[in-house]
């Protein structure tokens, strides 16, 4: 979609083929026989073939796949039909896996750094030397520092992740950082701060549907991607609010060019006309809500007029999508959407959105917005020692630590207070905020961090402003990262462990909430094709190491010890991965059959569970019980409990653009676009400016550009379209690479993490990505 | 045994006055060049050594193979019409004809063999599985028959026991018939692209037709003028003169066809057309069209005939050489022109990448490795027999 | 008499006991413990029996609401596990309180017992 | 009309412009990554009006299955065939990569493929139909733009959709009829 038509030469297009040739082609010798007299059409040879069941990990949907082996070599990775979540679709991505394995640019084997950091010279050595290393690093640090939490652990979701936490928990850190404040925390406390939890809309059913700043099409969420337009039912209506013309809004029955930072507005408006109107859920209201009062005097000076000055959205048309979303509540949708915030005020978007289903009862019914269910599995309850020396998280009060990344004036008008609280207070405690755990440790605040671990994430590419995100890395000490491929995080690395690819490991189940919860897991499908291992096995391997210094272990109990001995090395870690699998099901009888030949599991057939907290006495996970339309709990941390709009503390500069950030649907975060087969759709990014906008500034469409922002400024090829409003520029994520052994997108188009400003959400902690502004100019 | 040979030996002599060496070290060169082509190509294939694409499946070597069989089949024309049709100023050129006309075919089947991935597999599929709707296969048979004809006739012409003049009479017959057949086969190969609006209709079949005649006459004076460096004997003036006139009525034909050819193309249905004769006008193919095609291979040719009133047998020459180097310009031009307007607009996702609205072709090197490969086949052979062969008949007698 | 008597005294300081031992609880039990050495207690104390399939209900942090917990530590006396709980020192309670109470289900953060 | 004459009926208001189907086709069939080397594509129809009232279509596309194909006429060894079903195909093995039926195919859905040696595109994944599976981009599609069918079964999908929509095929001046319908 971007940039891929400008970037294409036929020279290279055949050296690239020609590489790839040599690559996969000889994955499999295949036989064709298409000849007319024979009828016979097959293009396999003729061998053992399989078709495997198994779960993607090509992006965080887990989509259920059918892999077709042929003599062991993976041949097609095809769509599951019966998997409910995935709906029998696969991807681009999805379908691009079957190169992952192959894939020249794979880690083969453990890595050590032997030249400076980043300069690229590797040594390689053996797992076990690999495995003696990390915990002989671990028990100097720890020694050195009197301090378990003085090693950090990066991670993000995905199947073997609660193995990096045996890892993490068997050393006893509590500074552990995860992927949700670049992603979905802002978006989870907003929902949940009105309904207690993050709810999935039923699109399938909605006959009305407001999506605000979520691109489904490009940015593919299953089931909701298919559902939107698959299933869409007959006469269903789809508004889209984005400042960019997105394949979404191409889907769009009316698509607002939404003036960005300004959502909340427009909702507010639609609150205001519904209650004013009286076209809201009385008996819902009264059920089950609390504080419908207050938000009643809130919204009263939020008239659509009031609306259009801020949002651009003519007052009428507000008046109208009110009175429709109304007339077909409760098969309204305001979308909750699924993306990292944007702007410092994000959770009031989402509370005012969650308020807006509240009101029109559009909740816990078909076509609303649902909570999810889940299946629930077998834990293994393991006990992990308590150390004395694991002292608490880094960034435990990250008041003070964050003020040069809160613009006060930001702050100021939501937070009652005048300053944020603890950055931990609405996210889980695992989770972290990356933008107030980077602060804590560069500040070394309140104690010094100097060992850093990561797993699957690639914080150099995804954590706004990596100027700062470097300069932590050189606090470190010893930097491990467990990784496919050398990403860019691993480029800084001391030592590189390979990570097996999904395609070649158990792992272990898990249950994926929603209106049609299932359970997901991976077997292998092929061989392991080079010496890498999965995170079980590495979690075992240096845990193993681990117990053999008796340094590690001196502030525990001895019988703490032996048990975790037992416990866990025993008990879980050096048993085959399936009894852990297995343990995980066992309350479902012929469960783990149905996963290996399906790939998943449901345990009542997926129906669609509707309704069950739509029962008075249901309380939900608020403080009060009840849908809280006024959050007592913000109320009690000082916090606005209504979603008062505020006005944008920051806005561009005369000659500046917002900048925006976005995704396409062939490539997932920074984890894909290595991938031959996802490069050749696109194979760098490119900034989008509105044409009239181009034609001020005397560029036009392919010229190299210079972007800069306030930490960092880059070059990057011009897309000139009239997509996008002349106020903002935007580029696709994942690109301008720093590792060389990316090899097809090393240095290809700009790093968005390199150009965005460090700017917090002082209630999820996230980073807000549409807060930096920018200029350009031609070069 | 060598008696029999013996008698071949009034064939065989060493013609100094012919100034063969530059041209047969010339085409040394450009074979090796050729063989380095071939070796490439082999070793590489040939996706990664020539510069043809998806939307261009058909470059230069189509056009350089075009411009050496329509010649040929050209030379067998003239060939033709001195002994099956009488105009007998022509025959004491026919062994020149006929060599000529062989050896270009050559150079000609030399392209095609490395056009095509399979050569070899064409051979038996031509004949195990021939498709007759296809103009290709016509256009291969009758190209192959001519071939076979013209080396017959080569065995006629060179019989030292005389030209039987009946049987060369019959056989120019067929050489001209199969090689109008075979050329305006090689037309219709492009008429009946119905995708490719520029070529598709009667146009080409009857203009390489002519042009190949044309063509035909302009060698023959170029070549007549090489070997006499430029100073023909007197003794073919009325041949150069009939080759020249033959030549005018040719290119008189050709500025007809061609003018008709544009205007109706430029009018604005089918699109592609319109396209494709614009590339020409005054797009990618401007400089080749108006230089080349119109320059070279039409209006000169014709002023050095109209002022020389075909008489002057060095511009006839001149008129020869100008019209052979615009004649490969307006062959590549009509294999490209047709194929720039792409099938599919060159929109994002559509994979097909196009610059103001075409899609864009330039040769590689393998390409014109393959060329030389040719044309170093051509001057080659040919000169080697100038310098080892009795080719006149003046001499002769 | 004598009987009477014993059965005064023991209900006297078991009032004693219980008035004293709400007293403390609602003094001491706050949540500003360790709640990382609440979560290994309640796993080691609490979770051996109160798991899926155990001897007693299974139990989470969010299996009950703040106010809940709250009052659990509040009259823990009232439970049959409420031996167990006297092995515990008033720090371990405490620490115990904090993650449950930190983690309850109508918290800020609401965990289960991974 | 015994035998199945196998369809395409594309819904393309659906497609969501993924190129799920460009992927999955490319390693069903071995289809090499490069720019030219690709069966199936989908086009980003040229964006229509002035922001912020815009509109835009995405058009996947392949080998039309032409019933009165140009690329067949014009192959001289009979590689290219029509099955009884007809579906367009290419018998590798007789290619002598002439490459007439890319110029001839007014739909530029073929290319010269360096794996099979011989010119190839889109086979209506005849190798899965005749196992009863879809073709791999029918298969693979997120809100299933494609449905594949048999046009003599009034029963199928596709004929359904063809029964009962309105729909278009692409150039139809070429006169080539082809086997993929669009859905207006």
């Amino acid at each position: 979609m971007i940039g891929n038509k400008m970037t294409r030469r036929k020279f290279l297009g055949i050296s690239a083929a020609s590489a790839a040739g040599v690559a996969f082609a000889p994955a499999l010798t295949r036989v064709v026989r298409a000849s007319e007299k024979t009828n016979d059409y097959s293009i396999l040879p003729k061998g053992k073939r399989e078709f495997i069941a198994s779960n993607c990990d090509m992006c965080v949907n887990k989509c259920g796949i059918i892999c077709e082996v042929v003599e062991g070599k993976l041949h097609k990775i095809n769509p599951n039909p019966k998997n409910i979540k995935s709906r029998g679709m696969l991807c681009a991505k999805g379908n691009a896996g079957a190169a992952l394995p192959y894939s020249p640019d794979r880690l083969k084997t453990p890595l050590l750094r032997t030249g400076k950091r980043g300069e690229g010279k590797w040594k390689e050595i053996s797992w076990d030397e690999a495995f003696k290393l990390v915990a002989k690093n671990l028990a100097d640090l720890k020694e050195k520092y009197q301090n378990r939490s003085c090693v950090a652990f990066a991670s993000t979701e995905g199947f073997q992740e609660e193995f990096y936490y045996y890892l993490v928990n068997s050393f006893g850190s509590m500074n552990t950082v995860r992927h949700t404040t670049l992603c979905l925390s802002s978006n989870i406390q907003g929902w949940s701060s009105v309904f207690g939890v993050f709810p999935d809309a039923d699109l399938q059913h909605a006959e009305y549907v407001i999506m605000l700043g979520s691109d489904r099409a490009q940015a593919l969420i299953t089931p909701d991607s298919v559902d939107f337009q698959r299933f869409k039912p007959k006469g269903q209506k789809l508004i889209v609010l984005d400042p960019r013309f997105t394949e979404t809004a191409a889907k769009a029955d009316r698509w607002y060019p939404v003036k960005p930072r300004t959502d909340q507005a427009f909702v507010l408006a639609l609150i205001n006309v519904i209650i004013s109107e009286n076209l809201y859920d009385h008996a819902f209201v009264e059920t089950y809500t609390y504080g419908f009062e207050e938000l009643k005097n809130l919204v009263v000076e939020y008239t659509p007029e009031w609306a259009q000055a801020k949002c651009e959205i003519p007052a009428d048309e507000i008046r109208q999508i009110a009175r429709e979303f109304a007339y077909h509540a409760p098969r309204s949708v305001i979308y909750p959407g699924r993306r990292s915030a944007f702007y410092p005020n994000e959770v009031y978007i989402r509370q005012t959105f969650a308020i807006l289903a509240a009101i029109c009862g559009c909740w816990d019914t078909i076509g609303a917005v649902v909570p999810k269910s889940s299946v629930k599995l077998n834990m293994h309850n393991v006990i992990f020692p308590f150390f004395m020396l694991s002292q608490p998280r880094v960034d435990k009060q990250a008041v003070g630590l964050v003020k040069d990344v809160v613009p006060d004036s930001v702050a100021c008008p939501m937070v009652g207070t005048g300053l944020p609280v603890d950055s931990c207070a609405f996210l889980s405690e695992k989770d972290g905020s990356w933008g107030s755990f980077r602060e804590a440790v560069l500040q070394d605040n309140p104690y010094p961090v100097r060992g850093f671990f990561c797993f699957k994430q690639n914080p150099v590419q995804s954590v706004p402003n990596v100027q700062k995100t470097l300069t932590m890395f050189e606090k470190m000490e010893f930097i491990c990262v467990i990784e496919q491929q050398m990403s860019d995080t691993a480029w800084y690395a001391d030592l590189v462990l390979p990570h097996s690819t999904y395609l070649e490991s158990w792992d272990p189940v898990h249950n994926l909430g929603g209106i049609e919860p299932i359970v997901e897991f991976r077997q292998p499908v092929i061989k392991p094709l080079f010496d890498t291992k999965t995170m079980f096995e590495i979690a075992g391997g240096i845990i193993h190491e681990m117990v053999k210094i008796p340094s590690l272990w001196d502030d525990i109990e001895p019988a703490d010890f032996e048990a975790f001995k037992k416990d866990i090395l025993e008990g879980v870690l050096d048993k085959p991965i399936v009894e852990y699998i297995q343990h995980q099901v066992l309350e479902y009888p012929g469960a783990f059959e149905e996963l290996l030949k399906e790939g998943f599991y449901t345990p009542d057939g997926g129906k669609a569970r509707y309704g069950s907290t739509r029962n008075p006495d249901f309380r939900f996970k608020t403080k009060t019980g009840k849908i809280e339309l006024f959050n007592e709990r913000y109320k009690e941390f000082g916090l606005f409990p209504l979603p008062k709009y505020c006005e944008p503390s920051a806005l561009p500069g005369p000659d500046q653009y917002r900048f925006l950030v976005g995704r396409t649907a062939w490539n997932t975060h920074t984890s894909t676009q290595n991938n031959p087969y996802l490069w050749e759709i696109q194979k760098e990014n490119t900034i989008w400016i509105n044409t009239a906008e181009a034609k001020k500034l005397g560029i036009s469409q392919g010229d190299e550009v210079r972007v800069k922002s306030k930490v960092s400024e880059q070059t990057i090829k011009a897309y000139v379209t009239e997509k996008i409003r002349p106020d903002c520029v935007f580029y696709v994520n994942g690109w301008g690479r720093q590792s060389p052994w990316m090899s097809q997108i090393y240095k290809r188009g700009a790093s968005e993490s390199e150009i965005l400003e460090d700017v917090l959400d002082t209630i999820s902690g996230s980073m807000c990505m549409h807060e930096t502004f920018v200029t350009i100019t031609k070069i | 045994m060598f008696q029999s040979l013996d008698k071949y030996r009034s064939m065989i002599r060493i013609n100094k006055d012919v100034p063969s060496m530059p041209f047969i070290i010339l085409g040394a060169i450009l074979l090796f060049l050729g063989f380095i082509g071939v070796v490439r190509v082999f070793w590489q294939g040939h996706e990664a050594v020539y510069g043809v694409t998806r939307q261009v499946p058909w470059g230069l070597l189509i056009a350089t193979y075009a411009y050496f069989v329509i010649t040929s089949t050209g030379l067998a024309f003239i060939g033709g019409l001195g002994h099956a049709f009488g105009v007998t100023v022509f025959a004491k050129m026919s062994r020149r004809i006929v060599l000529l006309a062989f050896i270009i075919l050559l150079a000609g089947f030399t392209q095609i063999g490395m056009e095509l991935g399979h050569p070899f597999r064409l051979l038996y599929l031509f004949i195990l599985s021939p498709n007759f709707s296809a103009p290709i296969v016509w256009m291969g048979l009758f190209y192959s028959i001519e071939l076979v004809i013209l080396a017959i006739e080569l065995y006629v012409v060179f019989n030292p026991s005389g030209t039987n003049h009946k049987v060369a009479a019959v056989l120019g017959f067929f050489a001209l018939l199969v090689g109008i057949v075979a050329t305006s086969n090689l037309g219709f190969v492009f008429g009946s692209l119905t995708a490719r609006p520029f070529y598709h209709g009667v146009y080409f079949p009857m203009y390489l037709v002519v042009s190949g005649i044309a063509g035909g006459a302009a060698l023959l004076m170029l070549i007549y003028n090489i070997i006499y460096k430029f100073n023909v004997p007197d003794f073919y003036s009325d041949a150069m003169a009939g080759l020249g006139k033959l030549m005018g009525i040719c290119l008189g034909v050709m500025i007809f066809l061609l003018s008709w050819k544009i205007v109706s193309s430029l009018y604005t249905q089918p699109q592609d057309s319109v396209e494709a004769v614009t590339t020409l006008l005054k797009g990618p193919l401007s400089s080749h069209f108006w230089i080349g095609e119109i320059l070279l291979a039409l209006c000169l040719p014709v002023a050095l005939l109209l002022i020389s009133r075909v008489k002057n047998l060095k511009a006839l020459g001149m008129a020869g050489l100008a019209f052979m180097i615009g004649m490969f310009f307006t062959r590549y031009d009509f294999i490209v022109a047709g194929q720039l307007p792409p099938m599919r607009a060159g929109l994002e996702g559509a994979g097909v990448e196009t610059i103001a609205g075409l899609v864009q072709y330039s040769p590689s090197v393998g390409e014109w490795m393959v060329f030389a490969l040719g044309l170093g086949l051509f001057l080659f052979l040919y000169f080697m027999s100038e310098r080892f062969l009795v080719l006149d008949e003046q001499t002769r007698q | 008499m004598k009987k009477n008597q014993f059965f005064a005294t023991v209900l006297v300081a078991l009032l004693i006991a219980a008035t004293f031992g709400i007293a403390m609880a609602a003094d001491e039990f706050t949540n500003t413990g360790n709640d990382n050495k609440g979560k290994y207690l309640f796993r080691k104390n609490c979770r051996t029996c109160h798991i899926p399939g155990g001897t007693a209900p299974d139990l989470s942090p969010n299996s009950k609401t703040q106010a809940q917990w709250q009052r659990t530590f509040k009259s823990y006396e009232k439970l049959t596990c409420k031996d167990e709980w006297k092995k515990l020192s008033q720090g371990d309670l405490n620490d115990t309180y904090t993650y449950l109470y930190n983690h309850a289900y109508d918290s800020p953060q609401p965990a289960t017992c991974e | 009309m015994a035998d199945k004459q196998y369809a395409i009926v594309l819904d393309t208001k659906k497609c969501l412009n993924c190129k799920a189907c460009t992927v999955a086709c490319k390693f069903e069939n071995f289809v090499p990554v490069g720019d030219d080397t690709y069966r199936i594509w989908v086009t980003e129809m040229p964006l229509q009006g002035k922001f912020p009232r815009l509109h835009q279509e995405y058009q996947p596309s392949q080998c039309q299955h032409c019933e009165n194909a140009p690329c067949e006429k014009v192959c001289p060894t009979k590689a290219t065939f029509r099955t009884r079903e007809g579906v367009v195909l290419v018998d590798y093995k007789k290619c002598i990569l002439c490459k007439a039926c890319m110029a001839a195919c007014p739909y530029d859905a073929r290319f010269v493929s360096d794996l099979h040696e011989a010119v190839e595109k889109c086979t209506f994944c005849m190798h899965r139909v005749s196992e009863g599976r879809e073709p791999a981009c029918v298969e693979t599609c997120p809100t299933k733009v494609r449905v594949f069918g048999d046009m003599n079964d009034p029963a199928s999908d596709a004929a359904r959709l063809l029964s009962s929509r309105q729909h278009y095929q692409l150039k139809p001046e070429k006169n080539t009829r082809p086997r993929l319908f669009y859905l207006a």
